[in-house]
């Protein structure tokens, strides 16, 4: 795939398509790829990678790259489409600046669940008939594909491109995933249980803002929790209100744009399942507003810039799930 | 060299935490490390390193610098320092060892930070020596020998014991108040664990990473690199390898009105951020690149130019596993090396 | 708020009232000699719509036990649609307020409208015993803000 | 535990005065009266309003001033626009001195001296000014070269006239950017005027003022003859803590509140140019 994925992005180069690709670049180790974007064939050459580790979704950086001189061509899987949909829904990339190739999407590869196994001295990964040979300094060691899958992709809700140029290898078709059930799972505990969980959780926060800057849906000039004049500026959390605030209000801000990449859980050092917070309100507006994927489309209105004379009211929080 | 068996560290542990608190890495549920307070029944994690570097028991994320009463047009000034309770931090690897060394650099000198300076006084650091050492890790490249970690105390495991040996009084002192638990030891054995961790740590790929070529002495050589652009093209501009860092410690101070008083609390602080230097009447820093380059400069460039050649980073990896983009230090070491 | 043994816990009660219905509701309570607690402090909005959450949350950073949203029926929004939208934001708002194991009790939303004093002080009357029965709000407070 | 030094002072405004429409001069002692600290000329203090925020300023008095210390602020940001709504008898905190200043003692002693100053750039010339008034026979001719936007907008112009000109062995030079009924003076940029003057290239030079000023400014001056060993400046980034320890105040590997706020061109010039 890369091989044919390079040629093509070569051709497009030559031929005058697009003057740049915006794609992943090989790292110091078999796993540490970075997004970047490509001005020559020879750099596609020696730098450009698509493998399992390819995960970070560069949609997001065609925000900027899309209002520079020129097309770029960029490859996107299909999760990736979906929010590069939702960004030119909202009117944050130039569509005719951006030159899209389809290409097939993960599952692909944590490597922090290998690490975690007690696999360290990572010198290469191999993926044979999915099972993982991992060669260290302490020698090869294996475990099987699927545990090493991120937590993003085991759960993938669709293999299907939404917005694309051309493809390259076969369409897929939006999946019936298991995306909901740990939200479900959540959602039958007691008040009490969740507050634990989820003070557990957020307590993590370092407040880096990873899961912030990476998320295709935040794409504000100026963050509010930037900004000295909102009053709720913070730079760290200096007490758990903090965290939960700055968690609630940023899950809230893309509730209804949020089309599940789950970028926010990959990069987040402390592995906070920040993704879990976006699904509830995911789940809630299917439940309680009829289905709507988000990045699906560019015409429809989205959620909560919508309503209808028969919605249900507030009170319906009481009558569902656990107390 | 002293010993005591490894099924007995909970025996340690108790007798330690018995008159001070004690901090010890654990494992997490998601499987990552992070210090915690020490309570009965908790295992010392295997993990090579926590999420969060050490320097939290030194520099806390955020602390409480003063508070002030506001009334009318009187201000009241309270201070809220205290006298910090004696802790000990068990575990620390080498590189975060050396971490210590580095912040001291810039919080003992003159003025002396009088709330970091508490801490450190009040701290024993027991290191632990590494015997399974990453591929992210290049503390060698600083200098640093992770199979003899520095440290108020040093600790290395041969697989069934625990050696301990004191660096200064303060070890010293740790020792003496648990010596009863502890036994003479033979390190034969030791010696040759130590002797494999060196040879797998010549072996790992950024062993031959060096910092022969960085310094004060090329400073405008590289703050004009051309390489800048391309590097911190893809940096999201997000706090995460500020914040994992051992070493990093820009701070930002900031008040908070409680609706009763004033507190001025100071936080960790990331030049990766837009607002980091942001003034009323305009930002030296404008874009990613300046933000990116600043980071990295003040590692290779301007800490050794102001610290007798020191360098600002003990490579132990976080940034490099870390980072959302996986954009480091070790690739722009390569990158930018002029030789 | 401390809790006093000897001393009943009062609740500090927010209620966001939208300038057209509620908080002439509120009014017209009050001319009636109608009730309602006071625990209640009331924040004048010219919209129930104008309600950002971050603004719920922050009257809980602030030392709110309880905060109520009010503005006009649905269908006779001063401005048309707004509490249409409110009503969405809210519910989804609450729903993941209640997710992360917030007490359900503490937030509401309730229409009352210019001619409705009664079901105002009855509302507020209501809401605060109800925030009462929980005690004071602890998990999703700011202690930098607990009164010592 | 010893005092920190990021635990400020309370300081009293005992005196307010509006020196241009954005620019006004504050006088500040401690609640007990007389001076919080001491401080040399071109040395700065951390003002702040808890709750507000805090920021560097330099002090605009001279040392030489026993009783009070002032400052001179212009109206830009949060903080200052606080500054500027504050009523007399209002306190403040304040921490310092910070940072180095004018080698007044030293390298200055015994020369000519010609400052030159645009706006708001008064405020930390002030102080050397008159220092070196207060000690008038350590140091040579003095000339004061002064521009701003107009007539309205000169800092101190009431000190300028009644004090500074009246002084033997002073002059001073006057310039705004346009023409303006009821101003006699020169009219033009400061640089332009700085040529006009031709000051002998003996004298040592004390600039601050706009970047922009500050950079025509010094390429006149070299076309003049002068080096960059004889020119010193006075630097301004955003600072938190103000002893080189929260990191961002940096121009290349010195820090503007330690190393600072004072440099000479030719240090300037071994710097990254990112200021």
């Amino acid at each position: 795939m890369q091989e044919a994925m390079i040629n093509r992005a070569k051709q497009l180069l030559a031929d005058g398509t697009v003057n740049r690709v915006i794609g992943w670049k090989r790292g110091e180790f078999a796993y540490d790829i970075t997004p970047a974007v490509f001005d020559s064939a020879d750099e596609l050459d020696s730098d450009f990678v698509f493998d399992d580790f390819t995960a970070a979704n560069v949609s997001k950086y065609l925000v900027k790259e899309s209002k520079k001189e020129g097309k770029v061509l960029a490859f996107l899987k299909p999760c990736d489409t979906y929010s590069f949909n939702q960004l030119v829904k909202e009117h944050r990339v130039v569509r005719e600046n951006v030159y899209i190739i389809g290409i097939p999407g993960g599952p692909k590869l944590d490597a922090e669940k290998i690490k975690a196994k007690g696999i360290t001295g990572i010198l290469g990964v191999k993926n044979e008939n999915y099972t993982l040979k991992i060669d260290t300094v302490y020698g090869e060691e294996t475990m099987p594909f699927y545990e090493a899958v991120l937590d993003k992709c085991a759960s993938c809700k669709s293999k299907k491109h939404v917005v694309y140029d051309e493809l390259m290898g076969d369409e897929g078709d939006v999946l019936d995933s298991d995306r909901f059930d740990m939200v479900e799972k959540l959602e039958n505990m007691t008040a009490q249980e969740r507050y634990d969980f989820w003070r557990e959780q957020l307590s993590k926060c370092i407040r880096c803002n990873a899961c912030r800057n990476v998320c295709p849906a935040c794409t504000c000039e100026k963050c509010v929790f930037d900004n000295p004049a909102s009053g709720v500026e913070n730079k760290a959390p200096a007490d758990s209100f903090e965290e939960n605030m700055f968690h609630i209000i940023r899950a809230f801000h893309v509730a209804g744009r949020c089309t599940d990449c789950g970028e926010c859980s990959r990069v987040c050092p402390q592995n906070i399942p920040l993704h879990l917070l976006n699904r509830k309100f995911i789940k809630d507006i299917n439940e309680l507003y009829g289905n709507y994927q988000a990045g699906e489309d560019t015409t429809s209105r989205a959620p909560l810039n919508d309503y209808r004379q028969d919605d249900c009211e507030a009170g319906i929080v009481h009558e569902r799930g656990v107390e | 060299m002293l010993k005591i068996s490894l099924d007995k560290l909970d025996k340690l542990f108790e007798a330690v935490s018995a008159s001070q608190t004690l901090y010890i890495p654990v494992d997490r549920e998601d499987g990552a490390a992070e210090y915690k307070k020490y309570e009965s029944g908790m295992k010392l994690s295997s993990a090579l390193n926590t999420v969060r570097s050490a320097k939290d028991f030194f520099f806390p994320q955020t602390e409480n610098l003063v508070d002030f009463k506001m009334e009318g047009k009187n201000i009241e000034v309270i201070d809220v320092r205290e006298e910090s309770e004696d802790f000990v931090i068990f575990g620390v690897r080498a590189c975060d060892a050396r971490s210590f060394t580095i912040l001291d650099k810039v919080f003992l000198c003159e003025p002396v930070d009088s709330y970091y300076k508490n801490r450190r006084d009040h701290g024993t650091v027991v290191t632990m020596a590494c015997t399974r050492p990453a591929e992210t890790c290049f503390c060698g490249t600083f200098g640093i020998d992770a199979a003899a970690p520095e440290g108020d105390a040093a600790c290395y495991s041969d697989g069934e014991s625990l050696f301990i040996e004191a660096h200064n009084e303060k070890g010293q002192k740790f020792i003496d108040s648990v010596a009863s638990l502890f036994e003479d030891g033979d390190t034969a054995k030791l010696e040759a664990v130590r002797e494999k961790t060196r040879e797998v740590l010549k072996k790992l790929p950024l062993a031959n990473l060096t910092t022969d070529n960085f310094g004060g002495d090329k400073l405008n050589e590289y703050f004009n690199s051309d390489k800048w652009g391309e590097l911190s093209e893809s940096c999201l501009g997000c706090g995460t390898c500020t914040f994992v860092c051992p070493t990093c410690q820009c701070y930002d101070i900031k008040d908070f009105n409680t609706g009763h008083g004033i507190k001025r609390f100071r936080c960790w602080d990331s030049c990766m951020y837009s607002d980091f230097t942001k003034m009323a009447h305009g930002n030296p820093r404008l874009t990613q690149l300046e933000r990116f380059r600043q980071r990295f400069m003040h590692k290779l460039v301007y800490f050794p130019a102001n610290n007798n050649g020191e360098f600002g980073c003990v490579g132990c990896g976080r940034c490099l596993s870390k980072c959302p983009i996986s954009m480091n230090i070790v690739k722009v070491m390569k990158a930018l090396e002029v030789k | 708020m401390q809790v006093n043994e000897n001393k009943e816990f009062e609740p500090l009660i927010v209620a966001f009232c939208c300038n057209w219905c509620s908080y002439a509701g509120a009014d017209l309570s009050g001319t009636n000699r109608l009730n309602y607690p006071t625990n209640v402090k009331i924040i004048r909005v010219p919209c129930s719509c104008r309600v950002n959450p971050m603004f719920i949350l922050r009257a809980f950073q602030r030392g709110a036990d309880g905060v109520i949203l009010c503005g006009c029926h649905p269908g006779d929004c001063h401005y048309t649609s707004g509490n249409y939208f409110t009503r969405r934001r809210m519910t989804l708002l609450f729903s993941m307020l209640d997710f992360l194991g917030i007490e359900r009790d503490r937030t509401r939303v309730e229409w009352v409208s210019a001619a409705e004093g009664a079901k105002f002080a009855a509302t507020m009357n209501e809401f605060t015993e109800a925030v009462k029965k929980l005690g004071p709000n602890r998990r999703l407070e700011d202690l930098r803000c607990r009164k010592q | 535990m010893n005092n920190d030094t990021l635990i400020p002072y309370i300081g009293v405004v005992t005196d307010i005065r509006q020196d241009t429409p954005d620019v006004k001069t504050f006088r500040v002692v401690s609640p007990e009266g007389g001076k919080v600290f001491e401080h040399m000329p071109g040395q700065c203090a951390m003002l702040s309003i808890p709750g507000v925020g805090e920021a560097m300023f330099s002090i605009t008095s001279s040392p030489t001033n026993k009783e009070y210390m002032e400052f001179s602020i212009k109206k830009c940001g949060c903080l200052t626009s606080w500054l500027h709504a504050m009523d007399v008898g209002q306190q403040i905190t304040i921490r310092g001195p910070y940072g180095n200043h004018f080698p007044v003692e030293s390298e200055l002693k015994g020369k000519d001296l010609l400052f030159i100053a645009g706006g708001i750039g008064l405020a930390p010339l002030r102080s050397v000014i008159n220092y070196v008034r207060d000690n008038r026979s350590d140091y040579g001719e003095v000339q004061i070269v002064y521009g701003s936007r107009s007539k309205d907008d000169l800092v101190d112009y009431k000190e300028i006239i009644d004090e500074w000109m009246a002084d033997d062995g002073i002059e001073v030079d006057l310039t705004i950017d346009n023409p303006q009924e009821g101003w006699d003076g020169h009219v033009g940029f400061v640089p332009n005027y700085v040529k006009e003057l031709n000051p002998s290239i003996n004298k040592t030079v004390l600039i601050c003022g706009p970047p922009i000023m500050i950079k025509f400014t010094l390429s006149g001056l070299k076309e003049l003859g002068f080096t960059e060993t004889q020119v010193y400046t006075t630097m301004e980034l955003k600072m938190k803590c103000a002893v080189g320890k929260c990191g961002r105040c940096n121009i290349g590997n010195k820090y503007v509140c330690k190393d600072g706020p004072v440099f000479r061109f030719d240090q300037l010039d071994e710097l990254p140019d990112e200021y």
